[in-house]
């Protein structure tokens, strides 16, 4: 590879918080990185772990989860469920050796255009600096061939 | 029944007499009191002015003796040692983590196995016990003083309530008293600047003790030596500020409990008070 | 094969400055399922929505992808236009092209490349789109209002006035709740009594109040417009009807000594009794729990005396299960009382009152006739000292939060003390006076300017008894914190305001949320303040948090207005994205296995039991079925269920799969 | 990583150590006056308890240093009054403890100090000693500190006649033991 | 063993239940899953140490729930474990299974939940100390390591399903690997689908598991799989405080929250 390496991000941001956000970010013309593609949800409680594995699965460096901060789901608690999914979930792909660092949450809210387009470059950056999802592209390279 | 017991410095001094009565009441309800093997002062009121640490360590090697004692429960009837005690125990109780350092300052493990009770707590267990072997009821009118260290702060000792508690009160009515409604229970006596500030603890205990006086006790209760020691060896002192000569008896919880069931006076330590134990007319019990 | 559209919009320079849109076309057209894909400068413009619809029915598509701005900003506008097009506006989805791309980026091939890669996305999604109906359900236009204070009334009244049936239901026997009980109100001390009282009688004649007094509610099912309420209509042992409420039976009643609601305790009231004066309905209401036919079978005076015959011992209680299409709860509030307070004697200082119990002395109708007289020996009190924030703002008590009302209030209470005791003294210890609103605060000034009312700031420690007076200690913090000390006749307690007993049993009968300290909570702090979170219940007056009279009143028209518009419609249109459970052909029926964890994971207790039953009508199974009228579409029962027996219309697992699918 | 750095308090203001040593935050405090209006001694006080608070909420030396020059945290019984009542639960007596250790570490505690300082000292010496409190060596002790060579002398005679002064000291088997808990606490920090 | 089969035949006999479903002697020393439903039937149960099966797991099968009413014996805490959770998620109703746990001295019998719960209290489960090294050892390792142990071990994995029919709490009809619009997890057992389906497994039983380790011991390739669930147990009670199998009252620690819920790395 001659070329910087560019990582593949995908995000699942609920629509109430974190997509109003982004779309904040976007009228605040606050610049950021390219890497992410968005998948809008109607919040965090309906994203499966699957949707992980899955984003992973189909070759992404990174993957985003971000929705309304604890206390402000437009569902009143769909957050809160998927914060205890998360934790479990976390600490089963550690333990299963899958790279935690390449998966980040956040809570965004619709307000914090400003966070989301520092965030979408922090992770752009680190899984750049992280390099290729070697793992687990080759999990996909041995069984898809 | 049986229970580990910390009688403290001030037991084996200046307030012996509480540490007599106690045991003697003890003995006549029954309870066995198995003293701490080999227990050191608890700190009381210098230790946390100078070392916060030290004011835990200290009490926690008490409570280290008593488990490796395989003793599950420690009366402490010095309401200022009940005071550290338990400070120290709720302390590490809701930080667990600082128990493996508490154990390498005092050389042996500390678990938290050990419950720490006060003496009002321990007789309330045996009140009916009480009020049975009060054969000379004590017929007198007395104030209740509880101080500032048995019922607070609330959420370390959790006993009885913070403000006008009705312990000592339920068992002094026990043995035949009638316990007057007052609004001084928990006022604070000075306590640790009997020495230094005698002007302040004599003006705090002239409140107290002619709040008492005025409602027509004829005895103060306590169950506390430092309480004691202010409300009955700096009666001079208070007397001098009110500019009054009030001669109302300070007795131990205990030494009225014990008087009732008919104790030896002397066997309660009673001809150790300053101010003397008289009373104008007679009653069931006598001094 | 889909045969899908793709509209690039340029939205002027906003997306063609950065983002190649013509190439963006071009790279869309050769998606799998695209038959269709074009550029323009102003998709969201009548000519760009007409090109839009041309080209579906040119091109027969069956499918549409706008590539403009963020859907939170148009995506009504392009569902409406290929609706109007043929094309069920479900089948339409927006492209983030502006928001999400071109606004954040800068002008280069991953730009454009990104955009194509958002429209590829929303390609897949269009692809699993099914078309969808929006729901409707139909509406029962009559309310229930639950709780008979001003609230409640005033609620009522709005929507009985707008046309609309309205049940109101009170707990007590009588309406007027908390306003009936105050002597004047700030900051214009009227009579509350006197510009209450009309409503009241206005409520009970109303042609469209029922009013429900001496009743609760005892279960609530169903959903928006579709309610099923049942109410216990509590037996008041005297038959309404046959009563004419002439009063004789209260008047010889002989248990005279029961303490009295209404007068906080200060005076008795018999064990038949109407609440107040001017009650209504103003007829009596047997206390069981006092009475001696009661308690022992003997007496029965009321009976004998009665010349109409109405005492009705063996009256039971009664369940009334009723139809309602909205729900307004207006329960209203409480008082902590003074036995909370160990620093003040635990209530057992007789002349250590409550705020309320104050106004009960200083009203007409009250036990002493509006004379100021303390409760121990009837004597004025020269000396009063009135301590805000008692219990409120106080964490250590459990109540962290303002209570609101009390620094008006006890400004008042100066006042009225100084109009009827011209030489007593007013001392208010407070924390801070929190005085906004309309002549509000000109009303606290005139408290402590005309009425000479003295404000101390500083909280006070403790309270005893002393020959006959109440030593209140206190701290001046405007003097250093210098130690006041007061000896006072009387003390009265501003004490918090705290949700009503068992309020959240009754937020747990309504499937409604509430907070910490049993307060309803409100669907939206700011833009959603009278609604809660289950639709079609609303929220007015202290039942939410602490109110004046003011605030509750404007809550409680506008929880009205929001019923009224509700039953101006014959049914209701819901957004079709809903959570949907599989059914299958037998013998699975279903892939639910009937676990109904997904049950506790639902916010909106949309998730229902459904048993399968076979021809002789023995259950063969039992499955969950998510109610569409109480599902809000949030998707984390989906997101739980381990068979994937539950999908969400609009984000169903195979859209959010086809669209992982394209990156 | 976490935010909650973004909100600690200045690392060597009072305040902050007040945080480290008991987890209290100064903030809690709203200044309602409650624990000067109950306190039994803050009459006394040049600086009741609510403005000691109040000095450490400003989180700046020269306020830091009024505080811990005043005479009133000398005179505070720790009796818990102030912390019982206190609507936000703010510890005072902790928040006192904290403050006198500070002022005797800077050298800058109050001359009035002096005496009850003393006391404690000489408390404190008596159980390093022989691992309780030997009380007439406390006194003695207390007076070569404090120089109150007169001080309750005539009490002295009548605590012995009630049998109520010990002659010698109660050693226990584990003064060894005490001492060594003195140097690991004590000690350790000057 | 001999009050086992004098309580089942009284209990036979009583008409109280239908069938007792306990073990017998299998092939060599090994236990077999035996159903009783007759005295002579009752007479070749078995109860000894070797009766290790979770017999849970047969409850949930077609045939058995058939059979009427039915007392299992529960030889291991993790059956009592199994059917307090398989109460708690409705598939068995509260007091329609009686458990006969073998004692010392005779035999106990239980019949409600909260029975089971009381009897538990006082038989802690507790991990095998092979286990206990295992876990521990993983969770020492970096974690690349760690992938690697696992994709070692999942190479041996032909997804044949053993671990998740042996699971007592695998009782779905239709198990989300056999879901395949969309397929989620990929059939073959190659490496990718191989990491998703014990991810899977193990997620879906996080908060569920009741520990009996039977997916380990099912597994024909030696796959350490009970390992997984036993971890993501221990996470969910290290977090909530609550796992599975420990009561048929409580709400399942994945399907609900507190506000308060504690994590460290939501940014």
């Amino acid at each position: 590879m001659s070329e910087q390496f560019e990582p593949k991000i995908t995000a699942f941001v609920c629509n109430w918080c974190t997509y109003a956000g982004a779309d904040l970010t976007g009228t605040s013309r606050i610049k950021y990185q390219p890497n992410v593609r968005v998948l809008r949800v109607p919040c965090t409680g309906r994203i499966d772990f699957m949707l992980i594995m899955k984003a992973f699965e189909r070759g992404a460096d990174g993957v985003m989860i971000s929705g309304c901060h604890p206390n402000d789901c437009h569902y009143t608690s769909g957050n809160y469920h998927a914060r205890r999914r998360w934790m479990v979930f976390r600490d089963l792909m550690d333990f299963m050796g899958i790279d935690t660092e390449r998966v980040t949450f956040s809570w965004v809210s619709a307000a914090e255009g400003a966070k989301w387009g520092a965030l979408v470059n922090e992770v752009t950056d680190k899984i750049r600096a992280l390099g290729p999802n070697t793992e687990q592209k080759q999990l996909v390279g041995l069984g898809v061939e | 029944m049986r229970i580990g017991y910390y009688p403290g410095c001030s037991l084996l001094g200046s307030s012996r007499e509480f540490n007599e009565s106690v045991k003697a009441v003890c003995e006549a309800i029954g309870l066995e009191l198995v003293e701490v093997p080999d227990w050191n002062c608890c700190g009381a009121s210098s230790a946390h002015v100078l070392d916060h640490e030290l004011s835990v360590a200290l009490p926690a090697k008490i409570l280290a003796q008593a488990e490796a004692a395989g003793l599950t429960e420690v009366l402490a009837p010095c309401a200022a040692c009940y005071s550290r005690l338990i400070g120290a125990y709720s302390e590490l109780e809701k930080n667990p983590d600082h128990k493996t350092r508490v154990s390498e300052i005092i050389e042996m493990p500390y678990t938290g196995a050990v419950k720490v009770v006060n003496v009002l707590e321990v007789l309330e267990r045996f009140a009916d016990v009480i009020q049975a072997k009060a054969v000379q009821p004590f017929a007198r009118k007395v104030a209740c003083y509880y101080g500032c260290l048995l019922v607070r702060p609330p959420k370390v000792v959790n006993f009885d309530r913070p403000e006008d508690p009705q312990v000592m009160d339920q068992l002094a009515a026990k043995v035949g008293a009638t316990p007057i409604d007052w609004p001084f229970k928990t006022e604070c006596c000075g306590a640790a600047f009997s020495v230094t500030r005698t002007d302040l603890v004599a003006k705090l205990c002239g409140k107290i003790v002619d709040s008492a006086v005025k409602l027509q006790a004829e005895a103060l209760v306590v169950a506390c030596p430092m309480c004691h020691s202010n409300l009955d060896m700096r009666r001079p002192e208070t007397n001098a500020a009110l500019g009054k000569d009030l001669q109302i008896p300070v007795l131990f919880l205990t030494q009225v409990i014990g008087l009732a069931m008919g104790i030896e006076p002397k066997k309660l330590g009673i001809q150790r008070h300053m101010v003397p134990v008289a009373f104008n007319a007679p009653t069931g019990a006598q001094a | 094969m889909s045969r899908i559209g793709v509209f690039t919009c340029h939205c002027g320079e906003n997306i063609a400055g950065t983002v190649d849109c013509p190439k963006v076309a071009e790279l869309t057209r050769q998606i799998p399922g695209v038959v269709h894909s074009v550029d323009y400068k102003y998709m969201c413009s009548d000519p760009g929505q007409t090109l839009i619809k041309e080209a579906i029915k040119e091109h027969k598509l069956d499918g549409v992808v706008v590539a403009a701005c963020s859907p939170r900003m148009h995506e009504p506008t392009f569902r409406k236009a290929a609706a109007e097009a043929g094309v069920n506006p479900y089948l339409c989805e927006m492209a983030n092209l502006r928001e999400h791309c071109s606004w954040v980026h800068e002008k280069n091939e991953a730009t454009t490349q990104k955009a194509a890669d958002l429209v590829r996305i929303m390609v897949e999604k269009v692809k699993h789109d099914t078309p969808l109906t929006p729901i409707k359900v139909p509406v029962t236009k009559t309310a229930l209002v639950v709780g008979g204070g001003i609230a409640g009334i005033q609620t009522a009244l709005d929507i009985a006035n707008a046309g609309h049936q309205v049940v109101l239901v009170e707990k007590s026997p009588s309406i007027g709740g908390h306003m009936s009980q105050l002597s004047e109100t700030f900051p214009t001390l009227d009579c509350s009594q006197c510009i209450l009282t009309p409503r009241m009688v206005e409520a009970a004649q109303h042609p469209n109040i029922k009013l429900m007094t001496y009743s609760e509610v005892e279960k609530v099912d169903g959903f928006i417009g579709n309610f099923k309420v049942t109410v216990r209509k509590k037996a008041k042992k005297v038959d309404e009807k046959a009563c004419t409420g002439c009063g004789l039976c209260v008047t010889k009643c002989p248990n005279k000594k029961i303490p009295d609601e209404f007068n906080e305790g200060l005076a008795f009231r018999p064990a038949i009794y109407v609440p107040f004066p001017q009650a209504v309905p103003n007829k009596p209401t047997i206390d069981t729990a006092n009475c001696t036919y009661f308690k022992n079978g003997k007496c029965g005076v009321c009976s004998k005396v009665c010349p109409t015959g109405a005492i009705r011992y063996d009256q039971e209680d009664e369940l009334i299960t009723m139809d309602i299409g909205a729900i307004v709860m207006a329960t209203g509030f409480k008082l902590m009382q003074t036995d909370k307070f160990p620093e003040y004697g635990y209530g057992k200082y007789k002349d250590v009152i409550d705020g309320m119990q104050f106004e009960r002395l200083a009203s007409a109708s009250g036990p002493t006739a509006g004379v100021i007289k303390r409760p121990s020996d009837g004597k004025e009190p020269e000396t009063v000292v009135f301590i805000a924030c008692s219990g409120s703002r106080d964490r250590a008590k459990g109540v962290p939060y303002c209570s609101k009302i009390c620094c008006m209030y006890t400004a008042k209470h100066t006042m009225l003390y100084k109009h009827k005791v011209h030489h007593g003294q007013a001392y208010v210890f407070y924390m801070d006076i929190r005085s906004a609103g309309k002549d509000y605060d000109e009303f606290v000034r005139r408290a402590i300017e005309e009425d000479e009312a003295k404000y101390i700031r500083g909280r006070v420690s403790r309270i005893y008894e002393e020959d006959g007076k109440l030593i209140v200690k206190g701290a001046d913090t405007l003097m250093n914190g210098e130690p006041v000390e007061i000896k006072a006749d009387m003390v009265v307690l501003a004490t918090a305001v705290q949700s009503q007993d068992r309020s959240e049993d009754l937020a747990q009968t309504l499937h409604i949320s509430y907070d910490k300290y049993g307060f309803f909570a409100e669907a939206h702090p700011k833009l959603r303040p009278v609604e809660t979170n289950t639709a079609g219940i609303f929220l007015a007056g202290a039942c939410q948090a602490p109110r004046d009279i003011p605030e509750t009143v404007a809550q409680g028209s506008a929880a009205g207005a929001k019923v009224a518009a509700l039953f101006s419609q014959d049914e209701l249109t819901r957004e079709p994205i809903v959570a949907v459970v599989n059914r299958q052909a037998p013998p699975l029926f279903s892939t639910c296995t009937g676990c109904f964890l997904c049950q506790t994971a639902c916010p909106y207790q949309a998730i229902e039991q459904e048993e399968i039953k076979d021809r002789s009508g023995r259950v063969i199974k039992t499955v969950a079925k998510v109610n569409p009228g109480l599902c809000q579409g949030c998707g984390t029962c989906v997101a739980f269920c381990r068979t994937k027996a539950i999908d969400l219309a609009g984000f169903s697992n195979e859209q959010l799969f086809a669209e992982l699918m394209t990156l | 990583m976490s935010s909650a750095s973004h909100h600690a308090p200045h690392a060597d203001t009072l305040a902050a150590r007040v945080k480290a040593a008991t987890g209290i935050s100064l903030a809690q405090c709203y200044q309602c006056g409650k624990c000067a209006a109950g306190c039994p001694v803050s009459e006394e006080m040049d600086l009741t308890p609510c403005q000691v608070l109040r000095l450490l909420q400003y989180g700046q030396d020269k306020y830091d240093e009024r505080a811990m020059r005043s005479a009133g945290i000398w005179l505070c019984l720790s009796c818990e009054t102030c912390s019982t009542r206190c609507p936000q639960e703010v510890e005072i007596p902790k928040i006192m403890d904290v403050v006198r250790a500070e002022a005797l570490k800077r050298g800058i505690a109050h001359p009035k100090s002096k005496d009850i300082l003393a006391f404690h000292r000489a408390f404190l010496d008596s159980v390093e000693q022989t691992g309780r409190l030997y009380e007439i060596g406390l006194v003695a002790n207390y007076k070569l500190r404090s120089g109150h060579f007169l001080k309750d002398v005539m009490l002295a005679p009548k605590m012995y006649v009630r049998g109520k002064l010990g002659l010698l000291p109660h050693m226990i088997k584990g003064t060894a033991a005490v001492k060594r808990i003195f140097k690991r606490t004590l000690g350790s920090k000057g | 063993m001999e009050s086992l089969k004098q309580k089942a035949k009284e209990l036979l006999e009583a008409g109280e239940i239908k069938a007792v479903l306990g073990y017998a002697r299998g092939t060599s020393d090994t236990r077999r899953p035996h159903v009783a439903m007759s005295a002579l039937e009752v007479d070749k149960l078995v109860a000894d140490q070797a009766c290790t099966t979770n017999l849970a797991n047969l409850l949930m099968k077609h045939e058995i729930k058939h059979l009427g009413k039915l007392a299992v014996v529960a030889s291991r805490p993790s059956t009592l474990r199994s059917l307090l959770q398989l109460t708690a998620e409705h598939q068995v109703a509260d007091g329609a299974i009686l458990a006969l746990v073998p004692a010392e001295g005779g035999v106990k019998q239980l019949g409600t939940a909260q029975a089971f719960e009381e009897h538990l209290a006082l038989v802690p489960q507790k991990k095998t100390e092979k286990d206990q090294a295992l876990l521990d050892r993983l969770k020492a390792m970096p974690r690349a390591e760690r992938f690697a142990f696992w994709q070692k071990e999942f190479s041996r994995c032909m997804k044949c399903y053993a671990c998740r029919n042996s699971c007592p709490m695998c009782y779905c009809e239709r198990c989300t690997m056999d879901c395949n619009r969309p397929q989620w997890v990929p059939v073959p057992s190659h490496a990718v689908g191989n990491q998703e389906y014990h991810l899977v497994r193990a997620m879906h039983l996080a908060g569920r598991c009741v520990e009996c380790g039977e997916c380990g011991r099912a597994c024909p390739v030696g796959i350490p799989v009970h390992l997984l669930t036993f971890f993501a147990e221990d996470s969910v009670r290290a977090q909530f405080g609550q796992g599975g199998g420990a009561s048929a009252t409580i709400d399942n620690a994945l399907s609900t929250f507190r506000p308060d819920d504690k994590e460290t790395f939501i940014r």
